[in-house]
């Protein structure tokens, strides 16, 4: 995951809608990232229990860890996914 | 982000806002829609009963504390990405 | 859920970018709460056998009041968040 | 809504058809996915047998009532909750 | 489904927001029946104990036999839909 | 598509090209997720484990394989549905 790293140089220029567009798809994308691993991270560490409005701390600790490795999933995912991109497969659109 | 020129920035900015007003909403939806699912079973009545409620109320605390959690866990590893770069 | 309570008094004057993109961000959440409730209470109250194309009178009942009791829960939720964000806690955002 | 003036609702009135034909479409395709989801679930051919078709039938049928029934209580609440305030 | 079937005859004349603003709307509804179809044959399709990174040949022919089917659902619910439409029920919106 | 005149076919072609970037993108989070939830479920330690990151590996391949698979099946189905009309 690349976040706004889009070159540019002149600071005060007029602005370039292109740019603008791949900040904004980045920003959708960082954004979509975090809500399923919002959902994702209450799945694995959550009890549907609901006997205390807190946070124990198992839970809080699983839900450390389920962020760091989310974040890794990611990046790991990545990886895969580039290889394939040179490969013989890929992300296909519609 | 210093990539964009200040006005782009600026755009920018206000483009992160309208976002944030959205996720906001997002994610309160899906607080109720996990609580609902959760704690509301009962349909031989249409008032919430007294252990729904308490339950709701756990649920949403939680979900709160627990949201609240891993934003931050995400801000710090997301920091830590861009230095890495 | 506040709906569209923007307070605005002069009738004709030029339209307010700022109060028509918080009405837009307000229509989109009753759309998602609709669209969520749809879902959830299909999950409640309609059987999966769909031996009948038709709602029988227990669903009927039960949908009537999975609606009102998740506007309650909506309220619920509203009412606890409020509490939480002038504590220590809160919907926290990207 | 008539805290907004004219122009206002005018252009309010023009986003609400647009959201609403994109909401449409939204529980169109739910509506796909879950009769799918449900109902279909030989894939030793890949024609509908004509228990599955029944069954879409029925689903459909439902589902369509379901969302109305849904769509109507929803209308009703909403009314409420806006004389409330 | 129908896309795209919009009449319009000049091929020159100035651009119709209308007519984008059909196609859009038609473009986002292949999209979304996209990612669910993708997403509905992973579940019906593919077993998540992954003890290879390939599809085998079962899975291959599942997949296949799983878009067409998709389709003809697409279809038969458009067919109950239009039906219903006539009658006294349909699709309602918030 | 050719009953957009010329100057739309433009338009609409650069509103393809925004929402398959979008579309990519969504494709992709969603395979993050989906392998996340199939292949991590061990909480004791912060780094994955090595036979977490052996799933991870064949989760996303296979589920490259069948994207791109389902792609190419949509593709023609569509195809085959734009003729008959």
């Amino acid at each position: 995951m690349s976040f706004l790293g889009l070159g540019g140089q002149n600071p005060n220029g007029p602005s370039n809608p292109q740019k603008l567009l791949a900040a904004e798809a980045e920003l959708d994308m960082v954004t979509d990232m975090f809500n399923r691993l919002v959902e994702s991270c209450h799945e694995k560490c959550i009890k549907a229990d609901y006997s205390s409005g807190d946070l124990n701390a198992n839970e809080g600790l699983c839900l450390d860890r389920c962020v760091a490795k989310y974040f890794d999933v990611n990046t790991k995912v990545g990886e895969v996914s580039m290889r394939g991109a040179d490969g013989n497969y890929g992300l296909e659109d519609t | 982000m210093d990539q964009l020129n200040n006005r782009e920035q600026q755009e920018f900015q206000q483009l992160v806002e309208q976002k944030q007003m959205k996720d906001f909403m997002r994610l309160y939806s899906s607080l109720v829609q996990r609580c609902f699912t959760d704690c509301v079973n009962d349909f031989t009545s249409k008032a919430l009963s007294s252990r729904e409620e308490s339950c709701l109320e756990k649920c949403s605390e939680k979900f709160l504390k627990h949201s609240e959690r891993v934003g931050q866990r995400f801000q710090e590893q997301n920091a830590a990405l861009m230095q890495k770069r």
